[in-house]
């Protein structure tokens, strides 16, 4: 009897093995490394879905110039072994784009992309080094990365203090996820903090960030700092905001990064999560012509991925972004190689010539949703600006116009340090972009 | 019939001491050596030799470790995950710092280094037992994760305390680690690596220590007064345990995932190991390998089976199903053989030496 | 009530303030010698507060270890997963539009059915296996609880209020400048935590399944030998700990939210465990106080000396030191070793 | 049938227990191997022994006996360093101790059996033997690894000494079953042959004979007698049944309440009223 359970299972096996979907050689291939388990899925879930709701809404409109997108998922239940699992399994050399959406699985990822010629979009995630693109050839970073993302916030806060100056000796504190992700911001916001004076102090949460007690009593009762920003994600933006309130820390000078502004946040701390604030790269809501086409073309045809009121949340409508960038990318480089199902090699020729001006915004029926991104072969990045926005209960608002992070003067060279760095321990010879 | 010893017999104790006594066991064995070195590399594709047969490898190492302690030994360890994070964190210090070294030697330093951090991890085994013990070793678990994450020495001061391993070769021209390693040249390293270390095991566990480490699983008090020092048989057997542990963690990092940060090495990877143990077969070096199979294979074969039956069902649906099934299947394998998989394997062995007259 | 135990209370309540008194000024002294150490009486006092009532939510959990072990010396992995299970159900349930108090009773009844199951598909089959099996199959309920309950409703984050109080409270505003800060909901579920073991204690002492628990505690056989039946007693023992993770289900689900890493909490109840003793209801609340205050304490004024996030293994550590000189834990009976 | 058939590849070598081969050295035997002095244990409030002495001369066979709770069973521990007494001395081989380990104890030559069995339950009978080789298996670490070479002729030479203890005690169809599953009796003698194959100089046995049948019994006796004679080890063995005592040893000594009744031949014990009033449940008062 062991036998034979061992031969069927063998045979299950092996029937597996042969089970690989072979691709329609007249389709465009796109794999996502999404997670809707685990302790991350509340925040996962909408994020994936928006990804693939464009993806339908782009077939059910003709596809990119004729071509048709096969998208296919996996979940990874943000657990990094999970996830080089799911992209040994979703991986091939015509795969447009992954979208790891995870810090962690793209640090883990970034060689095996990088091998296998398959660009890496982690869209205001992942590793900050990777948009230098003389090192890192297939890792794209825009809009913005976690550095802009700190030096933002810092700005932000100059901006309400009034002025650079008024930053001295105030005191401010980041909250952080105690892991790739969290730490992410740290250095950059050490060297802010010299440059400006601030006193920065640091309070880790570790994972999953359920324990947060004793970090916002010295915040609230010790250090009493005059902003704190957050780097959370998860059940740990929900829980800190609530006990942020539990210890009376006034909400409006409550800063988190935009992985720590969703509806998904605020809404447990009911109430209390009023005039909270976060980072944000794009329009919230359902009022663009691409997001109704989504609600029309795929959601009214009984096609939509979720429920339909979670179109136009915040982490939805990222997911929107991350889809629409990718088949942005692969219609670039569908004029550089002909308008066909092309290689991940290819696509990432179109990354790297992506031009998103307003023009073209228009055409992607997204004016308004986004800023304007342009990518060049040095510079995976693009802009990296962002804005402010704050819950008033209801729905997030935009308190800011967008704000400029100082690229130039400070973050590029630290990037470029970093990225050189990588490449000496990696033995890699850094491309000539010039 | 073919699964007959009879006419074998022994003319001398080391042919009765060997580890396959009964010679179809020993071409069955060569048969699976062939397979695996020769067979696997030509038919299996890249992504079953990256995503299931690299890891199942240095699961079943870690699970080998985990068994010499809790199997062979009796004392319950929930500090896997610390320990494995100990050897990826020690290699890729070694590695960073003596870049001349080679890869091997740098994994059996490690291990060694953590055999160190699991004796000291191992000393409150003399006063506490059974669950409590367990405290012990999750307070290892606990600590030493956080120290990888806390302090960026151990990451050569990396932003993001993300450790990635630097690209070394194995053998001239072949590379394990970094951009260049192929998946063929990972799972044949570790093919004959683990094989060599699982044989390292079976030859520790049926010599005198594995005997010390039994008797004090048994009955702790009569192996002392057989002569056995409990300090000693408890703290070998801590750091072999570390040792198998610490190498299978610096082979995670360094040849499965290539980068890793502490987390990678949380309580979950404990109690994933442990599983591999307990569904495997407590003391039995090949109920390691059962058991790591099990584990790893199962949630992927799931995975992927339900969507290859039905490719249109929702990713969250699987995740759960997956979850469920893979839950109840641990319950109906206690059910059916408590004592593991290894303990399966060996009554079908028995019932295929009677085959076809079972009376 | 005998002179040992009177000396016993006796010995706590001198004992207790003596070691809270005495950190208190050690911390002091060290923030005389070095000036990044912060330290204040009253701040001293409002961690402390707050870790106590934090212990009372860690109790919460670990009550219902402690309610399977004492009547099967089952260490049970799937409680966590009870508690994110119990939780889903009754948000499901009030998400239907039932009243909190109706969906309560509900989902204490779905918990039962829960228990009945367990012991009919797992237990019955598994009976006289050793230990560490019946712990493995646990962890198989583990799993087949979280995919469950998440098949059934969603993964996503679900909101769970039934009108407690959030708003921060100072007390004693006479004594200290200010006030002492007191987190209202945690005062909340410290009543509840209270309610609850007040609850299990009477139902233990005085009620006729409760002695007959108390007996399968002691002694399996010599119980089923009188003619206890062990398998009601393990419906009723996974009923009890299936509505103890109800409990703590909804305190910790109004405080974070109705979502996966709810099942996670479980490992904060084990380092309590530990301390309190696997067997004693006493000992988990104690445990759980103890707990709770050192780390709390441990994170907000040694934290900042290590770079933080070490209340986690502190526990952990605080666990084991004390084992070292204690190994039953706290309430633990002795184990004596015999040949 | 489990085992496989096994040929000696060489004649038993010469048992290296010190006098084996001198003439028959029973009823001779003039020095004393172990001497306990005025010892005194308790538990906690409770008095297990009181100021018991006696000695145990080599070559003997020395019974302890008495009613049940006597202190037995706590004289062996003391012996062997499982208990530590609060007064008194113990002179092993012309050494005074007060205390130590149970591992010393088996340096030192002192081996011993259990009234509940204690053998390695999850090991076959040939492993467990083995395990009473322990100390006496000195190859390192690398060796053991590789299993190879000095390690493996080690290995090799204890397992031929197993063997002789194996025909010795006639359990060699039993040779590879798990101890867990033989029935008692020959659990109980495998338990012996654990303890002979340290070769020990004192063997202790606890109620060697317990739950066995006459046939047993009888088996039980020839061994203890034949390992009295062939190795000369010394034997102080508790025991209930009151023929087998009085019939294979030497000396007795009766303890009742933790104190010493009497002390001498059996002919002797056997005589003493004391002895007949602490069985026939005399008062004490």
């Amino acid at each position: 009897m062991n036998l034979r359970a061992l031969g069927l299972a063998a045979l299950g096996a092996a029937a597996i093995a042969t089970a690989v979907p072979v691709s329609a050689a007249d389709t465009q291939y796109i794999p996502g490394l999404m997670y809707r388990s685990g302790p991350y899925a509340p925040n996962g879930v909408p994020f994936a879905n928006g990804f693939q709701d464009y993806y339908k809404m782009i077939n059910a409109t003709g596809g990119i110039n004729g071509v048709m997108i096969e998208y296919e998922e996996c979940d990874t239940a943000y657990n990094n072994d999970r996830g080089v699992e799911c992209y040994e399994r979703l991986k091939r050399p015509e795969a447009a784009a992954i979208a790891p959406l995870s810090t962690g699985i793209t640090y883990a990822l970034i060689e095996r992309a990088t091998a296998d010629k398959i660009p890496l979009l982690s869209m205001g995630y992942g590793r900050t080094a990777g948009s230098d693109g003389t090192v890192f050839p297939y890792v794209f970073t825009l809009p913005a990365t976690y550095w802009s993302g700190a030096d933002i916030i810092v700005n932000y806060i100059a901006e309400k203090e009034g002025g650079y100056e008024a930053l001295n000796g105030k005191k401010i504190a980041l909250v952080y996820h105690d892991s790739a992700y969290g730490k992410e911001p740290i250095g950059t916001l050490e060297a802010l903090s010299k440059k400006h004076g601030f006193d920065l102090s640091l309070f880790p949460v570790a994972h999953p960030g359920l324990e947060q007690k004793a970090t916002w009593l010295q915040i609230g009762r010790q250090v009493r700092p005059d902003w704190t920003m957050m780097w959370g994600w998860g059940v740990m933006n929900s829980t800190a905001i609530k006990e942020a309130a539990a210890v009376g820390y006034p909400m409006d000078r409550f800063v988190g990064i935009w992985w720590s502004g969703s509806e998904q946040d605020v809404t447990p701390a009911g109430a209390q999560a009023n005039n909270y604030k976060s980072l944000n790269f794009h329009g919230t809501g359902v009022d663009y012509p691409a997001i109704q086409e989504v609600l029309t073309k795929v959601h009214d045809a009984g096609n939509g991925t979720g429920p339909r009121e979670e179109v136009g949340t915040v982490l939805y409508n990222r997911g929107i972004m991350n889809a629409a960038i990718i088949v942005e990318a692969i219609r670039t480089a569908q004029e550089m190689h002909g308008k066909k199902p092309l290689m991940g090699e290819q696509v990432r020729d179109g990354f790297e010539a992506l031009n998103i001006d307003n023009a073209r915004l228009e055409a992607m029926g997204l004016a308004g949703f986004m800023e304007p991104i342009q990518i060049t072969c040095a510079d995976h990045e693009g802009t990296g600006r962002a804005f402010v926005q704050q819950w008033n209960g209801t729905e997030w608002k935009p308190v800011s116009d967008w704000v400029e992070p100082n690229r130039a003067g400070l973050l590029r060279p630290m990037i470029e340090e970093a990225a050189a760095q990588y490449a000496a321990e990696k033995g890699i010879t850094p491309r000539d972009c010039s | 019939m073919l699964y007959r010893e009879a006419g074998q017999f022994k003319t001398s104790y080391a042919k009765d001491q060997a580890i396959f006594p009964i010679r179809q066991d020993r071409i069955l064995m060569a048969i699976l050596i062939a397979i695996a070195v020769l067979g696997v590399p030509a038919l299996a594709s890249e992504y079953f030799l990256e995503t299931i047969f690299v890891p199942f490898l240095i699961f079943a190492l870690a699970a080998i470790g985990l068994n010499i302690l809790t199997g062979y030994c009796g004392q319950l360890s929930l500090g896997t995950g610390g320990f494995m994070a100990c050897g990826a964190f020690f290699a890729y210090k070694l590695a960073t710092a003596f870049p001349e070294l080679h890869l091997v030697i740098i994994f059996l330093l490690s291990g060694l280094g953590t055999a160190l951090v699991g004796a000291a991890f191992g000393l409150p085994s003399l006063r506490i037992k059974g669950f409590y013990l367990a405290v012990a070793t999750l307070a290892a678990q606990f600590f030493l994760v956080w120290m990888f994450n806390k302090f960026d020495w151990w990451t050569n001061y990396s932003a993001s305390g993300v450790i990635s391993a630097p690209p070394r070769e194995v053998v001239p021209g072949f590379f394990l680690t970094g951009n260049d390693a192929s998946a063929v040249t990972k799972y044949l390293f570790l093919v004959c690596f683990v094989a060599l270390m699982a044989l390292i095991a079976k030859n520790l566990v049926r010599g005198r220590f594995g005997r010390s480490w039994m008797a004090i699983r048994d009955m702790d008090i009569a192996a002392e007064i057989i002569g056995i020092r409990p300090l000693w048989a408890k703290l070998s057997a801590f750091a072999v345990s570390s040792f198998y542990i610490g190498v299978a963690g610096a082979l995670w990092a360094f040849v499965y995932t290539g980068s890793v940060e502490a987390l990678a090495f949380q309580i979950d990877r404990s109690f994933q190991v442990l599983f591999m143990v307990i569904i495997g077969g407590l003391g039995s070096i090949l109920g390691s390998f059962l058991g790591a199979a099990f584990i790893v294979l199962l949630p992927i074969l799931l995975n992927n089976g339900m969507l290859a039956i039905d490719p249109t069902i929702s990713t969250a649906l699987v995740s759960h199903i997956e979850f469920m099934i893979f839950g109840a299947l641990i319950v109906l394998f206690l059910i059916v053989e408590p004592h593991g998989l290894a303990r399966l394997w060996q009554i079908g062995k028995e019932k295929l030496r009677l085959w076809p007259f079972p009376h | 009530m005998n002179a040992s135990a009177i000396r016993n209370i006796g010995g706590w309540a001198i004992g207790v303030p003596l070691v809270i008194a005495l950190l208190g000024f050690a911390f002091q002294g060290l923030a005389s010698f070095n000036s990044s150490f912060f330290f204040a009486w009253p701040y001293f006092i409002e961690v402390l507060i707050a870790g106590l009532l934090q212990g009372v939510m860690y109790s919460l959990v670990a009550l219902g270890f402690v309610l399977i072990f004492k009547a099967s010396g089952i260490f049970n992995f799937a409680q966590g997963s009870m508690v994110l299970f119990a939780a889903l159900t009754m948000v499901g349930f009030i998400e239907m539009g039932l009243h909190w108090t109706i969906a309560f009773a509900i989902t204490a009844v779905v918990m039962a059915l829960v228990a009945v199951g367990i012991e009919r598909l797992v237990l019955r089959p598994l009976v006289n296996q050793p230990h560490i099996i019946l712990f493995m199959s646990t962890i198989g309920i583990f799993y087949f609880l979280d995919g469950f309950g998440q098949t059934l409703w969603g993964s996503d984050i679900k909101v769970l209020d039934i009108g407690i109080p959030k708003t921060p409270m100072f007390v004693g505003k006479g004594m200290f400048e200010g006030g002492l800060l007191i987190n209202s909901f945690d005062l909340v579920a410290a009543f509840v935590g209270a309610a609850l073991v007040i609850a299990l204690a009477v139902f233990f002492h005085y009620t006729r399944i409760g002695r007959a628990l108390r007996a399968v505690a002691d002694d399996h056989q010599a119980a089923m030998s009188i003619g206890i039946p062990l398998k009601t007693i393990w419906v009723v023992v996974w009923t009890a700990a299936g509505v103890v993770a109800l409990v703590a289900g909804i305190m910790w689900g109004s405080k974070a939210g109705v979502q996966f890493s709810l099942a996670l909490i479980a490992l904060k109840a084990l380092p309590v465990l530990i301390l309190g003793g696997f067997t004693s209801i006493p000992g988990a609340i104690v445990g759980g106080l103890i707990i709770g205050s050192s780390e709390q304490l441990a994170e907000v004024f040694l934290g900042p000396l290590f770079g933080g996030a070490i209340q986690d293994w502190f526990a952990y550590m605080l666990a084991l030191v004390f084992l070292l000189f204690r190994p039953q834990g706290l309430f633990g009976e002795k184990i004596i070793e015999r040949i | 049938m489990t085992a496989a058939t096994l040929e000696r590849p060489a004649p038993p070598a010469q048992s290296d227990a010190s006098d084996a081969s001198a003439p028959n050295p029973r009823r001779n035997f003039s020095e004393e191997l172990l001497k306990v002095e005025d010892i005194s244990l308790s538990f906690g409030g409770v008095k297990a022994l009181t100021n018991i002495s006696f000695d145990i001369r080599k070559h003997e066979i020395r019974a302890i006996i008495g009613p049940n709770g006597a202190g037995k069973s706590s004289m062996l521990n003391v012996i062997n360093g499982f208990y530590h007494p609060q007064v008194g001395s113990i002179t092993y081989k012309g050494q005074t101790r007060s205390q130590m380990r149970p591992h010393e104890a088996a340096k030192t030559g002192i081996a011993r059996t259990f009234q509940n069995i204690a053998l390695f339950k999850g090991m076959s009978t040939l492993d467990n033997i083995m395990t009473g080789r322990l100390l006496k298996m000195r190859k390192n670490f690398l060796w053991q690894a590789l299993y190879w070479g000095p390690a493996l002729k080690e290995e090799l030479e204890h397992r031929e000494k197993v063997e002789e203890i194996i025909d010795f005690l006639e359990i060699q169809a039993i040779r590879k079953t798990p101890v867990g599953r033989l029935p008692y009796g020959l659990q109980k003698r495998v338990e012996l042959g654990r303890a002979l194959a340290m070769e020990p100089d004192l063997l202790l046995l606890d109620e060697p004979m317990a739950g066995m049948n006459v046939e047993e019994k009888e088996d039980m006796c020839r061994f203890i007698l034949d390992v009295n004679d062939e190795f000369g080890t010394t034997i102080a063995l508790i025991e209930h049944d009151m023929g087998v005592v009085m019939d294979i040893s030497d000396r007795v000594v009766v303890l009742d309440y933790g104190r010493l009744l009497a002390d001498g031949t059996p002919d002797e014990v056997r005589a003493n009223q004391l002895v007949i009033d602490a069985y026939l449940g005399v008062s004490h008062d």
